[in-house]
């Protein structure tokens, strides 16, 4: 069946449509039930599946993620929110030193098949501690895997995939698409791949790789250098652990350019690592500098200034064109 | 479960149900409704600013009021404040500039700096981590022998976090000088209290850490004050923490981006605004002779005023200059962030595609 | 505060000090004795297994035999087990092979590994982590409808840790099929109990979450027997969770890195020894006529020939592969991984300059 | 005076150095009173300071941070201990959303000038969760500052610049190394910068960057090199957050070749982003590309096989070895 959707609703729609197939997932968090969680994803899923499995817990983000393992050890399913990433510290303990280990500690005989979702990033004039992007924490823990869609249609199949994935895959939301853009997609169960990059646009001149809401401003960004005939290949990380090089290397080796643009500070974040593998594999390749487009070592500021934080189009365009005039 | 039942003075209708102790003065009371009244009116304008797009997402205050001014005038000026973000009732009363509430909530952070906050926290917006600091503010005070006390606030939500547990527990073995006060307002977003928790009531934690707990009716700001400066002087007097656990109502939605509809039973909320706290002491004021209708209308066209005043204020506001997202990092800057900081001037000067200069939702 | 007054069938001496439950069959207490023997024993080697450095740090399980081995015999086969570190003689009970566990202190992964572990977890470190595992898997057998119980230890110094208590609070409120059983051994490494809370009795952590909470003499195995029993039978029947503090002493070091006469009075340990679960249940075995001298010697060698045993086939053990540093990671190995891995293993047969083979300390 | 030293005693010395000459100076944390802590890094403190300046708290991490926090917004100095950083976790929350943020929060209004010290990195055959090294995520984390000493004298620098610090700093001790090298200390109350890498060993040939216990490896490796003629330049990082790339950029302006050694796993780690620095601004100086001896992008094993995990001096050998074969 077809559905004309949001990113948001995408994800609403991957979860009811799992659920039915597969009686062992549950999901839980706070405010999930009744409420159908705060920006609505978990919306009529208390009415259709009750309350046994889609459960409002206490207000515990530790309890949270500490229970999820436990049921997941079972062989059940949980799904866990949190409701922004902001409040995923808590958390950290019960990801890092068990979800991400139990498999490896007891050498399979136990496993943890559990997905945290929490909606990322900044944008939509949130509060403080409503809008952090601290992907770079959970993509350097061994034995996660760490899923970021940009479309309403990779919101649905990565999801899907996260969901029947054996590991605990977390897997955040960029909220300030989660409504900007519709897609007709196919409620069709098949799910996309974890762990490999989405060439979104070929181009012969330049690789651009981001993620997660970036995707949008490097689209945008792509098109308008178009114009000025420079010929972006857009790559989505999509899986920001494991990274797909090989696709990001062999656009690089194509273009010998790379841009690489995220939201999160430039110290220790994602794009470090990338440019990093780019840089010892493809040295010769490289026709210019690695340039990154990213957040500022500082703190996500109130949201008043906000937008002076957050990377955008004319960034990427003044990166692209820096690179590309390096000889 | 050990049996303790709210404390009360004043019954939903005004009318005591006990003596009243003599903190009580007249004008204690008079003092009291004003900033009950003044924190109202700010509350009203603060969620007007916020549907006409001048302010950011808002926590209302209403029902908290018995709470939150009774407690700030509880208080001494050198105590600590360790707030959530749901008291600017408390903050108000603790003399801070309402358009520095404000500030807060329209996303600038200089709504933290206040002088008149002088040692207080900001609000914390990850539940519960204020409790623990609260603690260490009273630590202070304990290792340097001052008379001084912390008092912090949660939600019935936050109590089922770890971190407030962890707090009760180290202020009970340490003896800290600190108030815990739980504003148990029945809700935390969609999840009603008895989801949060099986204790028989909120305050049973505290007796877990050793602490002495008390359930208190929250919506009589006299039961309020006779609890808290009870528990500040315990504090004062070196005989350690006090937890109080308040009972009221979220009169409000969760904040403005919340729809309490889609959880919340309107009948609820309709009992629950016959107990509701300014009726409560305006009807006890009148029936002592301290109040008509006319103090009542001078009153309100005076709070008007400062609340209009104070909003203008902050709407003509500047925004902060790009560079404070770096210069108050450290206490000295790194030079490592220079670079970005001269980078994030002249983008802002030269002006990205995307940027819209103070746009707020 | 509550009062609730340790439970007890036995005294130090091993009089009964009230009438025994009927499930204390001869057999039953015959059972919990070899087991308590077993552990012991398998203690003394390996310690002694440590101290010639074929071990690990290795954490003693003296003084814990009359919570862990009741415990384990009261559980059935398809209870899960959420243990700590400290839990050996309820593994050992539960059936998991001596060797086995001697592996994990030998630091190698297949020691969690047991097919006899069943679905119980492996030894949670990280304090109080693993409370929260429990209600997980009680969870799920609340969900799937299971008659099933989730049963996890954690020390006295765990107590003060918030996952705990948010772990309570949980299986309060959903009612969770799980039991809490605090080894409150007087110890948390060098603190003593008195400054890891102010609760009169950690049991009244559980009455602050609504669960029902007793205090167990920790070293009688009796008592322990009863309460765990009544708590298991509890979650099987849908009535939740139930909180056991077992008082009981640690008569060890913290582990084999710690040494506890820099902290701890030694008058204190006398005193425990005079209380410790083994002699007790023997001098009861001894006066009930199911006991004598010469069983207590055949059952020491049956068991030191089993201890010896295990620690032969644990010390004969070649060391995992070098890749099974990959192999289990996850469930498909990324590719991502192959390169490091296939370097790992050249690197393992060229051998870096560090390198010494099944080094430990 | 003059004390003849390790790495454990110096952290002591400068501990108890530092609160003999300010008052507002007190520790905290699990053990460290009577017992002088696990290492014994707080030997002593106890009978000198009392127990009001040296607390045995509660056994809970996240209160530890928390309550440090509150101390330290009074204007005390407190400095607490995490014993093992595999527990630092849980305090996770209180360092990323409090300790990095109160000042810039509220405009300077309120600060938390406090030290987290904690063990930290492998090679000592402990218990599992006691080996970690996860530095690369509070190095992520804008407001804090991560400090690792690599001998006795740097730890005595440095942990009094630690304490003196008006901002929050992460002072983490590669326990590997704490009884291993012996050093004459004069306790003359002399900070070391923080911010400051250290150049160990000149050298012209190529450029070693690492820190903690990872510098012993790398000095015996350039000792073993020098044999072979190979001239290297021994950079030790010693302050993760904020990184000093103009030393390591300028070292490798005049070596050309870099090789980065690090302990933590590959992905995400303090490695990635010193490459991708270097590479984006020295790309034109590179003669070869950068090389990465680090730990794998698996779990740190159990420690039968931990000698398997840990980079060694024979990697860095051949590594270096590598990069000057590349032409
Ligand atoms: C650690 C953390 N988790 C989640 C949230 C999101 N959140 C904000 S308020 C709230 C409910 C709090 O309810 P309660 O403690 O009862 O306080 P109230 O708002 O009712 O005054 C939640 C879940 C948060 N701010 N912090
Ligand atoms: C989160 C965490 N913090 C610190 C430690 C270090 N540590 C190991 S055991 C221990 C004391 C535990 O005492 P208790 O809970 O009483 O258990 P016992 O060892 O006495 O059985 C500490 C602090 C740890 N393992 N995990
Ligand atoms: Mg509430
Ligand atoms: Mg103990």
């Amino acid at each position: 069946m077809k559905h004309n959707v949001c990113l948001l609703e995408a994800v609403n729609l991957a979860l009811a449509s799992e659920m039915r197939r597969d009686e062992e997932i549950i999901t839980l968090g706070e405010d999930i039930g009744v409420n159908g969680g705060v920006f609505r994803a978990t919306d009529n899923l208390r009415d259709e599946f009750g309350v046994k499995r889609v459960m409002d817990t206490p207000l515990a983000e530790t309890m949270i993620a500490g229970l999820s393992i436990g049921m997941a050890s079972q062989g059940l399913k949980p799904i866990a929110e949190i409701q922004f990433m902001g409040f995923i510290f808590p958390a950290l303990e019960q990801i890092i030193c068990h979800a991400a280990r139990i498999r490896n500690r007891t050498r399979g005989r136990l496993s943890c098949p559990l997905v945290i979702r929490a909606p990322f990033g900044g944008g939509i004039h949130a509060p403080e501690h409503h809008s952090e992007s601290t992907e770079a924490l959970l993509a350097h823990i061994p034995g996660l895997k760490v899923v970021i869609p940009s479309s309403p249609a990779r919101a649905y199949g990565l999801l899907l995939a996260a969901i029947r994935d054996p590991d605990p895959v977390i897997f955040l939301e960029p909220k300030r698409i989660y409504r900007s853009q519709q897609q007709e997609i196919d409620d069709n169960a098949i799910a996309l791949p974890i762990g490999r990059c989405f060439t979104l646009k070929e181009g012969s001149d330049i690789t651009l790789v981001s993620w997660g809401a970036m995707i949008s401003e490097t689209l945008a960004a792509a098109e308008a250098l178009a114009d000025s005939n420079i010929k972006c290949e857009v790559i989505d990380v999509a899986s920001v652990n494991p990274l797909d090089m090989e696709t990001i290397l062999s656009s690089v080796k194509k273009t010998g350019r790379l841009v690489i643009i995220h939201e999160a500070a430039r110290s220790g974040g994602v794009g470090a690592d990338i440019s990093a593998s780019v840089a010892e594999n493809a040295l010769l390749d490289l026709q210019a500098p690695i340039a990154r487009v990213t957040g500022y070592d500082t703190i996500m500021p109130y949201f008043r200034l906000e937008n002076h934080y957050l990377p955008n189009s004319q960034d990427i365009i003044d990166a692209v064109t820096q690179t590309m005039e390096f000889v | 479960m050990t049996s303790i039942h709210p404390l009360q003075y004043l019954d939903p209708e005004g009318n005591k149900t006990q003596d009243l102790p003599n903190t009580c003065t007249s004008d204690w009371l008079l003092r009291c409704y004003h900033f009950m009244v003044l924190s109202r009116q700010f509350d009203t304008k603060a969620i007007a600013l916020q549907r006409t797009g001048q302010l950011g997402t808002y926590a209302s205050l209403l029902g908290s009021e018995a709470i939150d001014v009774p407690t700030a005038l509880a208080m001494q000026k050198n105590d600590v404040l360790v707030p959530y973000y749901r008291n600017h009732a408390c903050q108000i009363t603790r003399g801070v500039p309402l358009e520095e509430v404000l500030l807060y909530w329209g996303g600038d952070e200089r709504g933290n700096a206040a002088e008149k906050m002088q040692q207080d926290f900001p609000n914390a917006v990850p539940i519960a981590t204020q409790s623990l600091h609260a603690c260490g503010v009273a630590s202070a005070f304990k290792i340097r022998n001052q008379k001084r006390a912390a008092v912090t606030l949660i939600g019935d939500g936050g109590t089922s976090k770890g971190d407030f547990m962890e707090a009760l527990n180290v202020a009970g073995v340490w003896q800290l000088p600190v108030v815990f006060i739980i504003n148990n307002n029945q809700w935390a977003i969609s999840v009603p209290r008895h989801i949060q928790s099986a204790a028989a009531q909120l305050a049973d934690k505290g007796l877990a850490a050793g602490i002495p707990s008390m359930q208190v009716d929250g919506n009589d700001p006299i039961a309020m004050q006779q609890a808290v400066q009870q528990a500040l002087n315990r504090a004062y007097e070196g005989k350690g923490a006090t937890l109080i656990e308040a009972i009221s109502y979220r009169l409000s939605d969760h904040t403005t981006a919340d729809d309490a509809t889609r959880y919340r039973p309107s009948d609820e909320l309709k009992v629950a605004w016959e107990k509701e706290p300014l009726k409560r002491l305006r009807n006890y004021l009148v029936s002592q002779q301290l109040w008509d209708e006319s103090k009542e209308q001078a009153l309100h066209e005076k709070i008007s005023t400062l609340v209009q005043t104070a909003a203008d204020k902050y709407v003509a506001m500047p925004p902060q200059p790009v560079s404070s997202m770096f210069d108050y990092l450290y206490f000295e800057p790194t030079e490592q962030l220079q670079e970005q900081r001269d980078w994030a001037e002249v983008r802002a000067m030269t002006g990205g595609s995307h940027y819209q200069e103070g746009e707020s939702s």
